[in-house]
This record gives C-alpha cells, structure tokens and sequence, in this order.
C-alpha cells in the first residue's frame, strides 16, 4: 500500500495541517463566526480585519456578485473593534484550531494597538492588512509604498513576538514592498488582495457599490495573484500564503507551485453549494495529484514551477 | 449550480409597475426584472436596492410569470424612499436569497403573522394550494386598517386556506393580538406551525411552544450583504447566518438569540 | 413613429458610425487582416501595434484561453515593422473605414517614426501603447511613469497632426499618467490594456507561456477597467475609449456611462461564435437600450453615471 | 456555445501514454487528456504544447473514447522534442481547433495524400465507415519506408474504404508522385476530392483541378496562436485565418495564397 501524500505545511512558523486557511473577511468578527468557519475545515482561521476601535463601514449594497464570476466588495472594514479579539481567540483554541487575527490600522501605532491585543489574548500569529483598495486611509495607500510598509511592519513586529504576515495588495512596486516588508521583520506574507473596480448598473444609471469603487475578488483575479505569488518568490523565496480566486483544488495546486506554502480562499466560500464539504473535497484532489506525479507531500512541490 | 448561485448574488434590474399603498400600514411593490428571470420559492427574500440610497430584504410576497411583488412598511430612509418611486423607474435586486420553506403535499400548515409579517403569506397560500397543504392563517395587527384583502391584490382561489383576521383595536376581526389566539387553536392538528413578525412576539411564541418539533419562525436579523459574507445577519450562540440558513428557523435553534437580542 | 436612437458618436475628433471598434493586438498587421476586421462591423480599425522595424514576437505557446473566461497572451508585439501601414491604409481607405494605428517603440524616437508615417500615409489617428504588460522596454514602464508618457506623447503630438490617442495600462499611477498625457498633447486616451498574469500548468509544473508573464485580458479584468475609466472621465473629462472585457452590449453601456466616448473590443471577438454578427448585434441592444431609457443618442449618456 | 469554445482554446493537461515511430519517417503519438474531454472531428487539429518548448499544430490522427492520436515527422526543434516524450511524461493540448470536415452519409470521397498529410486520414475513415461513405486515398511517399499499416494501427475496419499506395523510390506500391496517379482516377466519380500534403503538391493539385467544384485542400500555414487573434495564419489574398477557417479550404479560395506563398 502506498502511503497517502502529505498535506501537512508550515507558513511564517505556523503549522497547519493542510494549506487551505480562509481570506479574511469573509465573516470573523464574532465567536460565532469563528465557529462556522471552522466548520468549514479550514486549516486555520483569519478574522475580519480588526482596528483598535470600532468602525461603521459602508452601507448596502457593500458586496455583490458580478456577471464575471467575482465579487465586488466595499464593506469598509466594518468591525467591532479590538475587543472582539479575547473571544475569538478563545473560541478558536476551543476548537483547537490555530487562529490569525487580520490587523488594520489607519495610523502605525493603531496596527500595533491591534496586534499587542492579538499577541496578548492569544492569538496564533497577525496578518497585517495594508491593501484593502477601497478604506481610505487604511489600506493599498500603505502597501503601493514600500516605505510605509518597512515602518508599519516593523513598528509592529517590534512589539509582538508572534509571527507577523503582510497581506498586500497589487501594486507596481509589490514586490519592492513585499521586500521592505520581509526586510522590517515579517515571517510571512499574503498575496493579494482585491483590485479596485466597480460595476455600474445601466438602467438606473449609477454605481451599485453605495461606495462607488469596490474591490474586485474571485476567479477574475486568480491569473494575477499567481503571477505576484510567482514573483515574489522567485525574487525573495519567502514563505507565502496565496490569495485571489481560488476556486477549485487546481487553483490550489497552482499557487504553491508558484511558490505559496499555503493559501486563503475567500469568494469561493460562498458560491460552494457544498460548502462544509469543499475544503474536504479539495483536499482529497490534492493528495491525488500529489501521488500522480510522485510526491511524498504539498512541501516537496512549492515553488517547482520556478524552474524552467 | 456554481452559475445558480451567482445569478442568485448579481444585483439584477428591474422596472418598478406599481408601488403604493395597500393598507393604513403597508405598501404594495410590483417590478419586472428586464433581461433575468429567477426561480422563487416561499420565504425567499430580495435585497431591494433603492440606487445610491440602500439594499433592503424584502420577503417575497407574490410571484408570477413576470412579476415579483413585495409588501413593505416604511420604517426609515430605506423604505421610505422606496415608496416614492414610481412606475417605470429602475431598481435592482439581489436574489432569491435565504432557503426556502414550503409545503410537501396535503399538509396542515399553521402561521402565526404579526403586522407585515404577513408579506410572505400570499405566496406561500399559492403553493400550498397547488400541493393540496391546508393553511391556517392568525394574521394580528395593532390597528384594523392594516388589514388588505389577501386574496383579492393577488388573485388567490379561496381554496384550501382560512384566514383569522386579530387586530388590538377590535375593530375588525377577533380582538386582541396574534399570539392570544393562538392558545385556543388545538396545536396538534398542524404538520408545522410558523410564526413571522416582531421579534418580541417570535420569542414569545417559541417559549409557548418551545416543547414541540415542528415550530418555525421566519426571523428579521440585521441583513446587509445577503449572501452569507459580512456576518452581519448571524444568529448569537449558533453558527448560522439567517441570510444563507434562514429566515426560517426551528425555535429550538433561534431561541438563545431572540433571548439575547431582546433585553 | 419613433425615430432610432443615434449611434454615431466622435472620439479624439473622429467620427464614428458607432461606438465599437476592435482592440489593438487582434489582428492588424497586413491588408488582409483589415479586411477581415472590417467584416466584423467595426467603425474602426485598430491596428497591431507597429513599431520602427520588424520585431519577431515571443515563440508559442503566446495566447492562452483561461478557465476565468479571460485570455492570457504574451505575443510580445511581433509585427512586420512599419512598411506594413501603408498596404492598411490603403486597404482602409478602399473599405471606407477610419484606421487607427497603433504605434510602439523602445524610445521617444521610435515612436515618432512610426507615427509620421502613419500620417504620411494617409491614417485617421495614432493610438501610443504605452502600456503593453510583456514586453519588456516596450510598454507598461511607460504607462507607469507619468513624466514618461508625457514626453513621449509630446513628442509624437509635436510632428503629427493627426489625433494622438494615448493607451494606458492599469497602474497605481493611471490617473496621473491620463493628466499627463491630455497635457501633452493627447487628444483621447485608451483605457486600459491587459494586466499582468500568468498561469502555470499543474502537471508538468511549468508556466505555459513560453514568456512566463502575460497580459490578461476578457472580462476578468472588465469591472478595473470601468473603473479607471470612470475615475479618470470624472477627473478630465477627457474624451475615452473604453478597453477591456466588452463582451456584450450592457459591457459597451457600462463603459459609455462611466464615461467613455466608444469602446474597443478583442477578446470577445475570439470567443463569439458569431464573428461577423455580433457588433451588430450588440448595436441593436444598444439603440433598444436608449430608446427604453428615452435617450436620442448614445452621446447624451456619456459618462451619466458620474452624477450621483 | 460560448463556454466550449474557451474550453477548446484552454491548453488541457494530458498525458503520453504512447510515442514512438511508425514508419521510417514518422511517429505516432497517443495522449490522454487528464480532466476534460473533447469532441473532435476530421481535419481537425490540436496545438501540442511541449512545456518550455513550442506549441506544434498537429492534426487529430485518430480518437477514441480514451486517447488522441497524432501522426508526425520530425521537422525542427519541437517535433524532435516532442518526439522524446516518453509514456507518463506531461503535456498540453489546445483544441479541437479548426472546422471540421467530415462526410455526409453514402458519398464517394477522393484523397490525396502526400507524406505525412496522410495524418488525418485514419479518423477521416472512421468516420466514413460510420457514414457508409466510400473513401479511396492516395497516398504518395518519397521512399517507401515510410509507409506504415493504416488498417493496423487504428484497428480500422477494412471496409468501404481503398488505400492506393504510390511511392518514388518504386519499392512499395505504384511507382511516381501521387499526383500522378490522380491522371488515371476518373474525377467525376467522387463528390470530393481533397488533397493534403506539402504546399507544392497542393498547388499543382489546385491547378490541374481548378475547374473544378468540389476540390478541397488541407492546408498547413504558420500556426501560433491557433485561435484567430495574432494573425499568423492568414491566406495571402484573402481574409481568411487557417486556423478558424480552415484548415480545409476550396482550392478556389486558396489558390492565389499558393501562388504567392511557392516563388
Ligand atoms: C429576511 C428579511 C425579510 C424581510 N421582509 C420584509 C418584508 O417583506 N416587508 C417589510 O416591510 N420588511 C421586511 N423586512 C424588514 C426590512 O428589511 C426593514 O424594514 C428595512 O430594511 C428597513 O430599512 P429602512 O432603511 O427603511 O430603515 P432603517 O432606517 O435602516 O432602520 C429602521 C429599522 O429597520 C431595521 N432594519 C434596518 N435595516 C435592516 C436590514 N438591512 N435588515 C433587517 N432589518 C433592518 C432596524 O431594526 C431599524 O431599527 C425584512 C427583513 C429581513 C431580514
Ligand atoms: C493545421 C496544421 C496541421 C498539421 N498537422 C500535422 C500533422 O498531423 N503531422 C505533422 O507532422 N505535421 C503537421 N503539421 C506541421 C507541423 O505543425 C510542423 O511540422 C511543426 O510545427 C514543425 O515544428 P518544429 O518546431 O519541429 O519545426 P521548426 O523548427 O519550427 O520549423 C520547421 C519547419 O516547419 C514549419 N513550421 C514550423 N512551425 C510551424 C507552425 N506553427 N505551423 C505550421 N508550420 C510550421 C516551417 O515551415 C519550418 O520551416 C501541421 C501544421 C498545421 C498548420
Ligand atoms: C466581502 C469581502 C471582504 C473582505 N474583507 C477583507 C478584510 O477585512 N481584510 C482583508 O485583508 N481582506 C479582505 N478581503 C479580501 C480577501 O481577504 C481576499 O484577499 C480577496 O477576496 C481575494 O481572495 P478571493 O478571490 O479568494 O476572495 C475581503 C474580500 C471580500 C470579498
Ligand atoms: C493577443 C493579444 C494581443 C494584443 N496586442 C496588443 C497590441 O499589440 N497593442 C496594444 O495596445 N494592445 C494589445 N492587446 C491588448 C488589447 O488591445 C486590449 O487592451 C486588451 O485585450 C483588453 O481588451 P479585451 O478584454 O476586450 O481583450 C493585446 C491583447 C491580446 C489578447
Ligand atoms: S447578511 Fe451578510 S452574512 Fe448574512
Ligand atoms: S494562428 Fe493565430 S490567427 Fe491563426
């Protein structure tokens, strides 16, 4: 009997049982949520991003779907602020699942603020988010400029010892940030984010999104997320957690042979008709293609389509 | 299926036909989507997007071939703002959202409808009538003249459903509010019995009869996203969110939320 | 009777039937492909892009379908040099149909040689890619540099009298780069060219570009390309051609009431199994389209859904 | 319609099962495609992809419910690395591209093949088989090495179909071009008669026949990208792409890209 692949991987010092962690904002503010999405089977849960204080966000309509196969979101960071962390955190270990508070910040010591409560209750490790393409203030600003992300990256890993992960964002000089972020101390970093666009309905001659600009996710993104995924490594041979448009366990499979050693799926989630079962269902295809071409596990092939 | 959900989720257009009032309380939509056609079942709601002014869930209260058609209340700038367009104007909506809930063949169903917690009834009572279910209607209302004639705006057969008409002002019907008739019903003889309206009158109608299975409630929650996104609708002390799992619920699994969100 | 609602719409001072012409890249680069994109119904053709000499293009694999429904390509502007706008022209002129050439280069020089004979032989417009995301020297390193599409489109305004229409790419800097190149001299601007992706096959483990990188294109990438169009309208005014994704009619809309004067389509045409059909089918949505909404031409709603 | 066109441009992984030489100068390739599965039809082609090598167009030789099969001769880089494949050894296809060509039912088909444009032939038969369509080739070779057993190696069954070998070396079959032979055919027997094979020969094929209605070549021209947008296949004179278009073409329409393609 041949032995099933392994799935097992560790990105930015976390070990997780297989790569597939949920994109943060789909759900995470509140111990209820953190349930659900446990009960999804992912390998890690991310939060909502958190800021230090509570914040209002957008009114409706602040996500729909689009006639391309992705979401356009502006929820505009919505959250409870940082006392929602203790919970969360609390439920998480309940379930023994390891947990990544998503950070936002609209000043450096507002990431901090977040992150030393993270640190503090807990928590596994800290996605900072600095390229959401639609808060003003609290997002792509940070991430298209690889100076602010040295500083908020390192004002923040000075003052926790978890692991901290750059989420950023698409920008011309990603990968000149995704540098300056690994530079300041981050052990991890996420690629990518959702790109600003916007849909415009043509019979009453207006923006859908209350907020005019959205971020694009979904299938839409994926070929670009792989290629900053791909770029990044191949320059940095950083630890990577891939993001945009995963969709089917191909699109898995893609990302870490670009060069992630895990993944988040966000607008999957919720177009999955089975969605207690797709994480599953993934995750099978992948030890089956794993044991097609020959490998012992998902750590053997990341990256091996730098070679060429 | 992965395509079903997605045209589910796209904000499609639409043309307002009528909107106006139908009682003291509530208004009447009527719209016709321009190039989509959905399929609806009961208990399915849209969330109604009002351009550059708001998305609001609205059950749906009737469908035809062409039409779908809502019953609202004006509670803030949302809906009010909704009852001055006008025929003619364009819309959009977000659905079928939510589960829906509807009748196997040749049940007894009962429903328990408090205010405009009667806007998914009319569609319902078409279901039931093509499945041969029997529905018993309690529809309580604080003032008589938010009474409309269920059967007459849509054009349902009398056939198969009754409808016990309770309003607080006595003037029309029994006197008193949905729930005080609901204890002189024998309980026993309904396959399923569902209550929809203010959540002060869900909770107290799950604690009633919170002893039995086949008790449903069609709940409100916050609904912002409708697509089981933003969290915002999720029930407390459960994992489910009413915009994906719901709105109808078992009262079993609801009744720590009503508890909590009711103080 | 009623009378039809008006297609005919101008850009950049030229006049046209309608508002659909095709994309640069599809086709374009000999007699024969004109008039087979002439058969297609467009108002307008735009050429391949041309650059000084002949320039041989990557090896295939260079154009790829995406399971998102985009189009992934690194062609990597191979054309036959600028000997070839003369026979286009001439073709052009035979069809009665504005040409537009679309016009490369490795340096401001380059550019300008391309474009004088585009005017000496007789060309409706020029159309400057500054934007192609592959290939390298040629593209997207323009777009992104404001200082540099403004002096390359300086130069070209500077020795040609017909418009100059300058095509920019998605970049964090588009909208300056749009203000730079009105000011220069453009007399339109094409908004936007393909973004950069990649897709990499899970078997053999390699990217299947022979290129590695590409441009994504189709209607992954629409819902950005609204988006910058409708930031860079509400910015200028400028008079625009909607690039990316048009796929049907509503996609022609979307982009006109964000704030383009006509739209360019390409990946679409390959995917439409009605080649010869389907401009003119999506015309006739279009004038149903206005004549629902009582419009009595397509330039009364340019750019309407700026008013919110 | 939409949806399987992207799925025919989309470069499907598939795997070698078989790839080894048939004949003294061609080789026989099977593949099977990993998760998709395609419908082909005759003189239909497909872009091999050799990952960081080239994407060859190849003509579809033979299917079945399983596997592709193409024919081919080793010509420059691609080809010879194509040709080192070896069974479980990854590659890409995209397609079916180009239209298909395929017999009506009971007609009486003419081809003439010269060397390797035999490729498409073996599918071409089984569909003839199944069309009762009657279909005499003629398939002329440089040295006889380079025949190989058409029946054989697809299995084909021996029925409704004749192969007319000719040879120039003179050691298997008739002796001369298979042009030549096409002197001593009465054309007026079949109700097509398709040559394929090197340009040359297609264009002496198109000038003997030019009077003709019902001549076809298949032609080969510089293939890139294989769906219709860089322009590479174009015939000279026309505005037709191969590789939309074609490969099959009337003479008539091709006659003038000969001309001007052969100095
Ligand atoms: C699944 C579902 C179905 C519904 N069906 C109907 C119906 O058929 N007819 C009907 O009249 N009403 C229905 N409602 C309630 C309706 O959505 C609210 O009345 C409406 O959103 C109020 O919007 P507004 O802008 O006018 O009020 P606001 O000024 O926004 O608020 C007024 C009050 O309405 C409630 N509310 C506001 N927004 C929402 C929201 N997004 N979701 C839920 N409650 C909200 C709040 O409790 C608030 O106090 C339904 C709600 C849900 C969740
Ligand atoms: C529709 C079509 C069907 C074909 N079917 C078959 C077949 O079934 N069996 C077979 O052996 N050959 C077939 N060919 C020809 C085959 O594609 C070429 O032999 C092959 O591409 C050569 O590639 P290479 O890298 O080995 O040679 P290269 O080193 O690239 O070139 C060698 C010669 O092959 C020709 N050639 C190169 N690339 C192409 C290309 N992309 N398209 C056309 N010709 C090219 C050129 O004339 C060149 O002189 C077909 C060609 C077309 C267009
Ligand atoms: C509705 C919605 C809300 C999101 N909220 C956040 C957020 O709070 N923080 C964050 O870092 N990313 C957020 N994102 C981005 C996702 O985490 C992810 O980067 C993006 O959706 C791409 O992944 P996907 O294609 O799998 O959805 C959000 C995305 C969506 C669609
Ligand atoms: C195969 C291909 C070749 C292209 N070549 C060019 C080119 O030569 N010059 C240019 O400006 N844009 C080129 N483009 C970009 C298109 O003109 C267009 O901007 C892009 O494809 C987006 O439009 P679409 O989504 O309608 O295809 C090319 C695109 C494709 C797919
Ligand atoms: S309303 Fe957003 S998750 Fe339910
Ligand atoms: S091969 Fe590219 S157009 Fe035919």
């Amino acid at each position: 009997m041949d032995q099933e692949p392994s799935l097992r991987t560790s990105v930015a010092g976390i070990e997780l049982l297989h790569p597939i962690m949920n994109a943060s904002g789909f759900l995470g503010y509140s111990k209820e949520h953190i349930r659900r999405l446990a009960s999804y089977g992912f390998s890690a849960i991310v939060t909502k991003t958190i800021t230090p204080y509570p914040k209002k966000g957008y009114d409706p309509p602040i996500i729909i779907a689009l006639s391309n196969g992705g979401l356009l979101n502006a929820v505009g960071l919505e959250n409870p602020g940082k006392e929602c962390i203790n919970e969360m955190v609390e439920e998480a270990k309940k379930l023994g699942i390891p947990i990544i508070i998503s950070v936002g910040g609209a000043t450096e010591e507002e990431f901090a603020e977040v992150a030393e409560e993270a640190e503090l209750r807990g928590a596994t490790a800290i996605e900072l988010n600095l390229s959401c393409p639609h808060a003003k203030g609290y997002g792509i600003e940070i991430g298209m400029d690889p100076q602010k992300v040295f500083s908020v990256v390192k004002n923040v890993a000075s003052v926790t010892k978890i692991p901290v992960i750059a989420k950023l964002g698409l920008s011309d000089k990603v990968l000149e940030s995704a540098g300056k972020a690994l530079e300041a101390g981050a052990s991890g970093l996420t690629l990518i984010n959702t790109i600003k666009a916007m849909a415009i309905d043509i019979y009453s001659l207006k923006p859908i999104l209350t907020n005019v600009f959205g971020g694009l996710s979904g299938p839409p993104i994926h070929p670009i997320a792989v290629r900053v995924v791909y770029e990044v490594y191949r320059e940095y041979k950083a630890d990577i957690i891939g993001c945009g448009g995963v969709t089917k366990w191909e699109d898995v499979a893609e990302f870490v042979v670009a060069g992630a050693r895990a993944v988040e799926v966000g607008t999957a989630i919720i177009f999955s008709t089975t969605q207690h079962k797709f994480v599953e269902e993934m995750l099978d295809s992948l030890r089956n293609w794993l044991k097609m071409l020959g490998f012992k596990g998902i750590e053997e092939v990341v990256g091996i389509a730098q070679k060429i | 299926m992965l395509e079903s959900t997605r045209l589910r989720y796209i904000v499609k257009p639409a043309r307002v036909i009528e909107n106006k009032p139908i009682s003291g309380s509530m208004h009447i939509l009527r719209i016709e989507l321009i190039r989509h056609s959905v399929e609806v079942e009961p208990f399915n709601f849209f969330n109604i997007w009002v351009p550059r002014v708001d998305e609001i869930p609205l059950s749906i209260a009737y469908a035809d071939s062409k039409s779908l058609f809502f019953i609202y209340r004006i509670r803030g700038v949302g809906t009010k703002t909704l009852s001055q367009l006008k025929p003619g104007e364009f819309i959009g909506v977000k659905g079928p959202l939510g589960k829906g809930f509807k009748p196997l063949n040749n049940r007894r169903w009962l429903i328990v409808a408090g205010g405009v917690g009667i806007a998914p009834v009319p569609f319902l009572l078409s279901f039931a009538i093509k499945t041969n279910t029997k529905i018993d209607v309690i529809w309580g209302v604080k003032k008589s003249d938010e009474f409309f004639d269920l059967s007459n705006v849509f054009g349902l057969k009398q056939r198969g459903w009754r409808l016990i008409k309770v309003s607080e002002d006595c003037q029309d019907g029994l006197c008193g509010t949905a729930l005080s008739v609901l204890n002189s019903v024998s309980i026993n003889d309904y396959d399923v019995v569902l209550a929809i309206g203010p959540q002060q009158m869900l909770l107290s109608f799950c604690r009633m009869l919170k002893d039995r299975e086949n008790v449903y409630v069609s709940l409100e929650n916050m609904v912002k996203c409708g697509i089981g996104v933003c969290g915002s609708c999720y029930l407390k002390g459960s994992h489910k969110l009413l915009c994906i799992d719901g709105p109808v619920f078992k009262c079993s699994e609801v009744v720590d939320h009503l508890e909590s969100s009711i103080s």
